[in-house]
């Protein structure tokens, strides 16, 4: 495929008219509405299908690839919000609280990126839909982003002025966090029941898994749609900030995946999760921590602007930049 | 059956709080407390837990001085910074000792 | 297969013992409860999926005959409610809210009856199972029935006697109502994603649609148990209404498919699609259009009388029919 | 801290009325309300929207004036003809001005 | 309009005593109810729903003489073995009548 | 397979690591969260799945073994609640309430770990998956157990101290309730729609049934986590209680099974059947008929301590148990 078909193919992807459709339909105030414990579950199963998955392929041989990508993440989580901190303060003029709540959306993951991310290598032809198996614990590393940022922004209001909830809880919620756990978690079973264990339950987590992908990104697009009503409000600066930064960062992403000696499309993926910005644990934790941050700015710039500017243009372009590079670094 | 008056706070905010409320009810002298989940809109434009379902509603019966710690513990600790509103009124109970 | 032997095999499917279980179910008070999340989530799943397939089928052929089955459908819409007001105010003797509210239930569309129409066909052998792929486009513009009975009952009742829900709440309420959304959107969604993009989603929203719909059954059933308690309460009238007229809608929905062209399984769920009776579009219109009409009257023979009726012996009828008259005009 | 009274105005009634009833106390001046999901019996038969989840139950701190307006409201419009039913009780709050 | 007073009695208790407390309110007079599904915590620990979803509230409009009753019978019947708290206060409606 | 495989098998099924997942996420107050509408459906879902599957598998031959198991069973739902009560009381000291209450649950039947037994068997390699097909109105006869320890309670008693829930109420409920109308409900409808019917329903009713199972075990090893924590709570008589006799259920289950003619298989899910204790049916009944009985112990012992000794040891030690006795008795 070439790079016209690959954003074309994208675009006409059941899972970005999916996103569509759920933006339309709250555009026209249409009343589908797909009750939220069964989006809980289905984020549970999600994610833990995903870990299942990459425990499954993980064997010995692609472990012993898996420290410098780690570090490259860690790198990653700490850097990303680090600079979204400072270009916030200096140049969108954010107040401390606003600035590090925003950046530790951006410096963490959004689920859905990361698994639509996952779907998008998938849907390639055979051949070309592998990647590295243990992805699923990067994206678990990157959620200490958020660490980072509110940890920034504690350090430079000092300890007193912020709400009570400590660093260690932040800390705590974060390694104990829903994602990791069922990444990690559901990584570690696929290890131990490999390919055999697998078969069994492969019609629910292998098989049906891009179907109930569709069916999530209905509501997701639903969820954007609501926050894009808000567009206005964020102003012209989070505008172009939510639009920019994750291009930005899946290019930074992808390219440091493939330094680190990840495969092109696993440094692809590298890149999602370096673009993607948090809409579920960010929002609480930074709402926990920085009650005086402004939910309507960070939620809108999230789900308004960075997930659609993700799903539809992101995928594509840090997709065949990954290709790009790969073949100039000859690694393909 | 003699009735006895004790006070009945409700509190009405953010999930995000739910534990921190909890937690501090308690320690202002509540011995229990009941939540339900609602949603809901006022003066502050949305929070952020608003897409992930609403407010919780914390109702705990209390005597009339810990009903007064925590309606000034509400007004200086959250009305500030959270979506959060209180109210009180009396209500009437068989065993008035339970909630003292 | 015989005519015995299709309403046998009818009588003795999945779906209909599972609706069977359901109400056994209720009337010996057992507490079998499928949460109402889910309930919600598989009817989005349901109308999304049969969206999606006659997408993925719609094929430029078969879009140049969709004209003429448009037609008679708007027909039905328009003339369905109306002669179910006037036998109602006529011979039922009801007053205008409840003529208007009744005729909108039963001239618009019940979504289970409808799927389970669709699935009726899909089960038959090879060769034999296929429909025109834009069915789905038909029982979205028969929602406007509903649209239809409403304004007949405004008109009759002088507007100031209404409540004060406009009609153009409810026009828009019904475009834009889930139904119509999710089989125009799936659709659409299936005429761009094709075979190929279908092919990678289809163990979700084509291997289980058969199954999923007869646990969807077991609920449908309870309710359908609920009402039937109530059956004395709405009179002899109602009770022959609810039998007899969907068989008569069914009978002419059939003739006229096959007239406008439709092939006699096309026919067949047309005809189904005009013998069934809203159960939850219309009673929500309905009560905030005319709060008068008495809603045990229209819930109970909806969901207690008409929907087992066409699950029931309804299926079967109209499918034989549809085949008898198909041959007589020499069109199998 | 100084609490002032204001009126607590609680309606239970059908689903199909919440958006007509929210419309309708912001119009009579109330500044905010809080939902939340319940079922229930009362002496009208069924509802149309029985089988699909019960009543929603709305709560609306308001100033006096604006709770007998509220409750005219109530009687003149709904009451005919649907299954709703409202009340209302003196409630005291830290901050008046925002619910008056 | 011409508000009249009842009673406004609330009870807070285990689902599985739900048929039982309704069939009770009924037979004590009440003539409707409406129920919110709520979590809680008291000073009895654990009870047998507890990990199946929390406690139902039943709330029930009734007149002074039926709020006693209840009240009374909630004391004897429940409260010895059950988690359950109750508590009652007056409210104002349009139509008194309903629920005398 | 030989005995120590049988059981590394076991313990690192799917299953078991789901449920050892649930409890660790629990100890480290992880948030994953299943959301009660879910897990009620799923509930649901495989208790009909199983009644499916019977009764697909049924046939003549099949129905001439069944009276002997099913007096065997209809004896241990009499006999085991008995002598629970009975050692309850004698050795463990414990008032009739609450001897009775946790005779009711160990008397009767936990869905899950039925359901694993039933996955346990599917598991196998092909020839030695199979069962007797009627195995699921076993377990719908063996909920009788509740009624047996609540009518001893409650005559032990005198009628007058017991709440005013009368018996018949709680037999009603018993054969009423959803584990039989399911069980029981899904065996008919399999028979009577055959293979072939079931066909069409089966990638939803039998592929995907593990992996829901291995989803549900998520959630009840959260459930028995939090059990857990309450463990010194119970004291040491209930521990050993808790952990020894389903270990004894188990053998005498299995046993008698086989000496009825069952299979070693379907003697080993008699067995599992036995050995389980309730976490549904019984606590509720339990609390309305005795209700000074003290709820942390009977569910802390069933769900924090029988349910995962049965699934992490029971399974394995009940199955080699039952091939053993087969073997010895001539019957593989
Ligand atoms: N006047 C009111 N009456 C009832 N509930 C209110 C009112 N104002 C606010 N609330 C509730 O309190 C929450 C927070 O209010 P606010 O801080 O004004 O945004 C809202 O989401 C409502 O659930
Ligand atoms: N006496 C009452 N106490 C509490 N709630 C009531 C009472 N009467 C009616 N309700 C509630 O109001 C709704 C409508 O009542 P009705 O119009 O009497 O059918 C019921 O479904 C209940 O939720
Ligand atoms: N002081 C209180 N305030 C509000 N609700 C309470 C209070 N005490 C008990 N409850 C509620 O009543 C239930 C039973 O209480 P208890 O019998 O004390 O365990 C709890 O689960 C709470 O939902
Ligand atoms: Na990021
Ligand atoms: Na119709
Ligand atoms: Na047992």
């Amino acid at each position: 495929m070439d790079t016209i078909e690959i954003i074309r193919s994208n675009l006409l992807s059941p899972l970005v008219l999916a996103f569509v459709l759920g933006i339309v339909a709250t555009l026209i105030k249409s009343e589908v509405e797909i009750p939220e414990p069964i989006i809980k579950a289905i984020s549970v199963y999600l994610l833990f299908s995903i870990g299942l998955s990459g425990g499954v392929e993980l064997a010995g041989a692609t472990i012993s690839q898996f420290l410098l990508p780690a570090l490259v993440t860690i790198a990653l989580a700490i850097a990303v919000p680090t600079w979204c901190y400072l270009i916030l303060r200096g140049i969108g003029k954010f107040d401390i609280p606003n600035a590090a709540g925003i950046a530790a959306h951006y410096g963490s993951v959004s689920s859905v990126t990361f698994v639509a991310g996952i779907s998008f290598v998938e849907r390639l032809p055979e051949g070309q839909n592998t990647f590295e198996a243990f992805i699923p614990a990067l994206a678990a590393l990157m959620e200490w982003g958020i660490v980072v940022a509110l940890f920034i922004g504690r350090w430079r209001m000092g300890l007193s002025q912020a709400q009570d909830g400590s660093l260690g809880k932040v800390i705590r919620d974060t390694l104990t966090g829903r994602s990791v756990v069922l990444l990690v978690g559901g990584l570690l079973i696929g290890v131990i029941i490999g390919e055999q264990g697998f078969a069994r339950i492969k019609p629910l987590y292998g098989d049906l898994f891009r179907g109930v992908l569709v069916f999530f990104l209905i509501e997701m697009g639903m969820l954007a749609g609501r926050q894009l009503r808000d567009f206005v409000k964020v102003g012209p600066f989070m505008a172009v900030f939510g639009t920019v930064m994750p291009l930005i960062h899946g290019i930074i992403g992808t390219s440091l995946g493939l330094l680190a000696g990840l495969s092109p499309n696993g440094a692809f993926i590298l890149g999602v999760i370096t673009a993607s910005s948090s809409y579920i644990d960010a929002p609480a934790a930074v709402r926990a921590t920085f009650p005086q941050a402004n939910p309507s700015i960070y939620l809108t710039s999230s789900l308004g602007i960075t997930l659609p500017v993700n799903l539809i243009i992101g995928l594509p372009l840090y997709y065949e930049y990954a290709r790009w590079l790969g073949a100039v670094l000859g690694r393909m | 059956m003699k009735l006895t008056t004790v006070r009945l706070v409700t509190i009405i905010g953010e999930p995000v709080l739910k534990e921190r409320l909890i937690h501090e009810i308690y320690a202002l002298g509540a011995h229990g407390y009941t939540i339900s989940e609602v949603h809901g809109e006022g003066t502050r434009g949305i929070h952020a837990s608003q897409w992930q379902g609403g407010n919780i509603k914390i109702e705990t019966l209390v005597s009339p001085e810990v009903a007064d710690r925590i309606m000034d513990a509400m007004a200086d600790h959250y009305f500030p910074n959270y979506a959060v509103i209180a109210y009180v009124h009396d209500v009437q109970v068989v065993r008035g000792e339970k909630f003292a």
